[in-house]
């Protein structure tokens, strides 16, 4: 008799434990207000991503087309994976003694871990994150970009970006 | 005594049923390969083939500076990448005797917990899916974003943030960090109950895990199974616990340990530590000072001449991170002790006998990430 | 009383009638059964789409999601595209195959639930074939398809396949016995197994009201062994994706996927067209005892909305139970069939016997 | 010709055709599957002389029952890449001796019989009540006895395929 009542007993337990699990997933057939799916393209406009996003390494320019980086290469030495390649020039300053600029800071995005590391050793901080994300190419010789604009000469003074 | 448990002799033969589980496996989550001998439904015995994503992490580690180290780390267990980090921090700090401000312990107090919830969110997504109940990834998932909302806004990145660097932080959290994490508990506090429901109470899921795959205690000491894991069948192994690190000594939370061993056990063990987790996070927040966010640092980090050591409690178990310095700015040797390595080993000794869909529910409680084992 | 507004005897009478006035009888019949062949495949076809669509925005809103919509408004299209990939994916051939029985499999399997649809009553007048034996030959048809799946499985010469195949084989042929006796309920309710006089038989009230308890335990049953027959989760061990990648139909691509997969939401349809005609009345309207006034007002709703609200109601209870639980393992997915649907149902079957005879039901 | 006499030559095409692939046919699954089709085919006979309950016995109990069984088996216990010895020349004599007085038999008893012609063939209501009475009735025409015969052989049988595979284990 004992084991009759234990039997269903125990279907019953099942059931009931089977119930509660249907009571959850029901809840939120129910109420489609739940929904946390983000339509990725169609929110583009809305899309804020979080200040300090890590997209991209980018180099700021201000509106004279000058930015901080002196080609000093510390941001080259710190990276671990050797996605920065820094280019130097020589070209004469005002007092006619030739002066070592940065001709081309180029960022291989492609190798590029996102450690931070470039950044936060930059001693005149001339790089900071960029919050562009979107990177897919057809041709990965598109992912290796050079920071500096064409044309852009190093700012000497003033406040930071 | 654990010579005797470890040993276990695989004898191949010709007419031996063997079903390749991988590389490419649902059930294996990532490229692992198990040898799986079938007798019938049976499994008589699986040897695990490992190596298919070693990246070499140790050794490229020799030609990194003890900062460049850090992103490589994040890589190792990509889902407890906080942890990892920490203790290779710790140790570069313990080294070189730094004292980090008290700002930086809590935050990586809360940092730990944070990334165990989320480990442990997508353990448990993954945990029903391979039980079947596919709905549970989609729960888990759902709430794992939310912490990564907040590593996102914090450090820039969801999973792989290389946040730690040795003396502290990469740079100060997010002013609304600590009121977000807040928010968060008290969300997840609402949620947990259904994951309840939907799984820990299910009659089919008791049957698919209870008594599957039990692991006793000496077995789990023996195998060096840390972690939930280990704490599933007894094994008081919580370094959080037994070497302190951080403020873990200044906070008050319970070391879980069930008893059973079996899949259900070490199931339960992981629940109530989201729960734990929970408990250790409401009562941290607050308490977080006001101060710098780094030690002051050289720029390049030298290691004195000798050997260091240093653990960690992972959401999968104890990272132990062992450098050897010469005393040049590149660590000499570096090994990493991964928890995961030793957990999947067991797998041949709690599978063996049973079907292959205990060996799915036994693969899905040991809770294994590939990259960690092979690195 | 039925309104006869909303029959389709009429209109099928007439379309016989009009083939018979300029045709050889012959040639009428023949034409017929081309006009029907045509009508069952579109059924058929766009079913099988819809079906696929449906589950998937089902178990997307259960998850925390949308499911399809990009394709058309909704999604709507979204199935369509995935039939056109499907039909223009290559067929893989498989070394060492058995190729004929591996490509026979797929039509097996389509074939069987082919078969068992004839027989099923959509609206009242809707009926392709009105065998006295109506529910007997949608069981023993719908047994056919399981042979599809096991030389599917054997064929492949996968070792996934095969698993997968024994798998089902022991799990079909033990489950067809819950089935079979817990509609067995409702023909000894019925005193009939011709379709068309079971749900006549449900005028003044559905089995599943009239026979109360013992009918609903039945109908219980009935819900579990047949989710279980047709593969779905939480009993869909055949396919287990966690453990077996995809089971029996691992090795198959394209178009004979394709197949495998319309089979499997079709199933599920008649599945639920049974418990709909056999509890819930199939296409008669919600009739309480002697209330004709409410009666009437129920009959203008017309049979085809009721017996697909019913159907889609039950396919939603089988979405949901999928979309639940875990899988079952193999041992207990055969002790639940043999220790406790197997006696609960035959305990059912003589209580029903004794309630019959005493006449304690509503009638 | 009606359309039934069509039918009736097409099944019965299907039938011998794929009898004879059966009996001929040296990989084991497909012999099982012509089997399949002999056994379909057969209760589309059944159909078409209108009995309707033996055709779904037909088909529940042989193509859904046998037939899966034997298939079942044959996934137990052969290779895909198994196949048929060709049969030895005495061997195949002795078949074809067997076929050729077997059918010779089958033939005369058929041409000597005289067959009566119905007018055509009517349709037999299914009445449940009866077929419950005769299935567990003990008098004229009732099954009952039989029934428990054939349970009581069932389960012997059921007996000894358990002890074979216990033995089998150890």
């Amino acid at each position: 008799m004992n084991s009759v009542i234990k039997y269903f007993t125990s279907i019953f337990k099942g059931i009931r434990s089977l119930w509660a699990g249907m009571r959850v997933t029901g809840k939120y057939f129910v109420s489609p207000g739940e929904i946390v799916t983000e339509q990725y393209p169609e929110n583009r406009a809305t899309l804020k991503m979080a200040e300090g996003f890590k997209g991209e390494v980018i180099m700021p320019h201000d509106e004279n087309n000058q930015h901080h980086c002196t080609g000093c290469g510390i941001c080259e030495l710190n990276c671990p994976n050797g996605s920065i390649e820094i280019i130097t020039k020589r070209i004469p300053n005002e007092e006619g003694k030739p002066e070592r600029v940065i001709d081309k800071h180029i960022y291989h995005l492609s190798m590029c871990t996102f450690c931070e590391l470039c950044i936060k050793t930059c001693p005149s901080h001339a790089l900071a994150w960029g919050q562009d994300f979107e990177h897919a190419v057809y041709d990965r010789t598109k992912l290796t970009k050079v920071l500096n604009k064409p044309g852009s000469t190093l700012k000497k003074e003033g406040a930071l970006l | 005594m654990s010579e005797e448990i470890i040993k276990n002799i695989i004898v191949r033969e010709d007419e031996d049923y063997i079903v390749n589980m991988g590389p490419q496996h649902p059930s294996t989550h990532g490229v692992l390969r198990l040898e799986v001998c079938l007798h019938g439904e049976f499994v008589n015995y699986l040897i695990p083939h490992i190596g298919y994503i070693h990246r070499g992490i140790e050794k490229m580690s020799e030609s990194d500076t003890y900062k460049q180290i850090i992103h490589l780390t994040d890589r190792m267990d990509y889902l407890s990448a906080h942890m990892n980090n920490e203790a290779v921090c710790l140790a570069v700090e313990n080294a070189l005797g730094i004292e980090v401000p008290e700002r930086v312990k809590y935050i990586r107090v809360i940092l730990d917990e944070l990334t165990r919830l989320a480990s442990h969110h997508l353990w448990w997504s993954a945990f029903g899916m391979d039980l079947g109940a596919l709905t549970t990834f989609f729960y888990g998932m759902r709430d794992r974003e939310k912490v990564l909302a907040i590593f996102e806004e914090s450090f820039g990145s969801r999973l792989l943030h290389s946040f730690n660097i040795p003396g502290g932080l990469m740079h100060d959290v997010h002013p609304n960090f600590q009121k977000h994490t807040m928010e968060f508990v008290r969300y997840f506090r609402k949620k947990l109950p259904e994951y309840k429901q939907l799984l820990t109470d299910n009659i089919i899921f008791h049957n698919r895990t209870k008594g599957i795959g039990i692991m006793p205690c000496e077995t789990a000491v023996a195998f060096g199974v840390t972690g939930p894991s280990g704490r599933g069948s007894g094994f008081a192994c919580d370094v959080r616990k037994v070497a302190p690190y951080g403020v873990y000594d200044k906070i008050e939370f319970k070391e879980i340990l069930h008893e059973e061993g079996d899949s259900f056990s070490r199931y339960l063990v992981r629940m109530e530590e989201m729960e734990e987790s929970l408990n250790i996070l409401e009562h941290v927040v607050d308490q977080v000072p006001e101060g710098d966010y780094t030690a002051r640092m050289k720029p390049i980090i030298k290691l004195p001449e000798g050997e260091y050591f240093q653990r960690v409690e992972t959401a999968r178990g104890e990272l132990g991170v062992y450098i050897v310095s010469d005393g040049k700015k590149y660590p000499y040797r570096i090994k990493f002790r991964s928890p995961n390595f030793s957990n999947l080993f067991v797998l041949n000794t709690l599978a063996k006998g049973g079907k292959i869909a205990d060996l799915v529910a036994i693969c899905g409680s040991l809770d294994l990430v590939i990259p960690d084992i092979d690195r | 009383m039925l309104l006869e507004i909303f029959s389709f005897s009429t209109l099928t009478a007439n379309i016989d009638k009009s083939l018979h006035a300029w045709m050889a009888p012959w040639l009428a019949v023949v034409t017929e059964l081309v006009i029907i062949g045509i009508v069952f495949l579109l059924f058929y076809a766009v079913l099988g789409l819809f079906l696929v669509y449906l589950e998937r925005k089902v178990c997307a809103i259960i998850q925390n999601r949308i499911g399809p919509n990009r394709v058309g408004k909704w999604g709507l299209l979204q199935t369509v595209a995935d039939f056109i990939k499907l039909i223009t994916k290559e067929l893989i051939p498989i070394r060492n195959a058995d190729s004929f029985l591996f490509n026979l499999a797929p039509f097996i399997v389509i074939a069987a639930s082919f078969m068992a649809m004839a027989a099923i009553p959509f609206a009242k007048g809707l009926h392709a074939i009105d065998l006295n034996i109506g529910i007997f030959y949608i069981i023993a048809v719908s047994s056919l398809g399981v042979v599809g799946i096991l030389i599917a499985g054997w064929s492949s010469n996968s070792k996934y396949s095969l698993i997968g195949a024994m798998r089902s084989g022991a799990q079909i042929v033990s489950y067809e016995l819950s089935v079979g006796l817990s509609l067995l309920a409702v023909v000894v309710f019925a005193g009939t197994m011709q379709l068309s006089a079971i749900v006549e038989s449900q005028a003044n009230g559905w089995w599943i009201f009239k026979g109360h308890i013992p009918a609903l335990i039945a109908f219980i049953i009935y819900l579990i062994a047949s989710t279980a027959e047709i593969n779905r989760g939480p009993f869909d061990l055949a396919e287990a994706e966690s453990e077996l990648t995809a089971g029996f139909h691992t090795e198959y691509s394209g178009i004979k996927f394709a197949f495998f997969f319309l089979a499997e939401y079709i199933n599920m349809f008649i599945v639920a067209a049974i418990a709909a005609t056999m509890f819930f009345g199939g296409w008669m309207p919600f009739h309480i005892g002697h209330w004709d006034a409410f009666n009437r007002v129920m009959d203008y709703i017309p049979s085809v909305v009721w017996f697909f609200g019913k159907t889609f109601f039950i396919i939603y209870l089988i979405m949901w139970f999928k979309w639940t639980f875990p899988r079952l393992r193999i041992d207990q997915l055969l002790n639940l069939e043999w220790k406790y649907l197997l006696p609960l149902s035959l305990m059912n079957i003589v209580i029903i016997a004794f309630v019959v005879l005493m006449g304690w039901y509503f009638h | 010709m009606t359309l039934n006499v069509v039918m009736f030559y097409l099944l019965s095409g299907v039938i011998l055709t794929f009898s004879v692939l059966t009996v001929t046919s040296r990989k084991m699954l497909r012999a099982a599957v012509y089997l399949l089709f002999v056994l379909v085919a057969t209760s589309g006979l059944y159909f078409l002389l209108k009995f309707q309950f033996l055709a779904a016995v037909q088909l529940t109990l042989y193509a859904g029952g046998i037939v899966v069984l034997i298939i079942f088996s044959i996934l137990l216990t052969s290779h895909i890449s198994e196949k048929f010895k060709k049969p030895e020349t005495w061997k195949l004599w002795m078949g074809i001796t067997a076929f050729v007085l077997g059918s010779a038999l089958a033939l005369w008893t058929l041409l000597s019989h005289n067959f009566v012609k119905e007018p055509g063939v009517k349709e037999i209501p299914v009445n449940m009540h009866v077929i419950g009475n005769q299935l567990l009735g003990v008098g004229k025409n009732g099954f009952a006895l039989p029934f428990e015969i054939i349970s009581l052989l069932l389960l012997a049988s059921m007996v000894a395929a358990i002890v074979i595979a216990k033995k089998e284990k150890n």
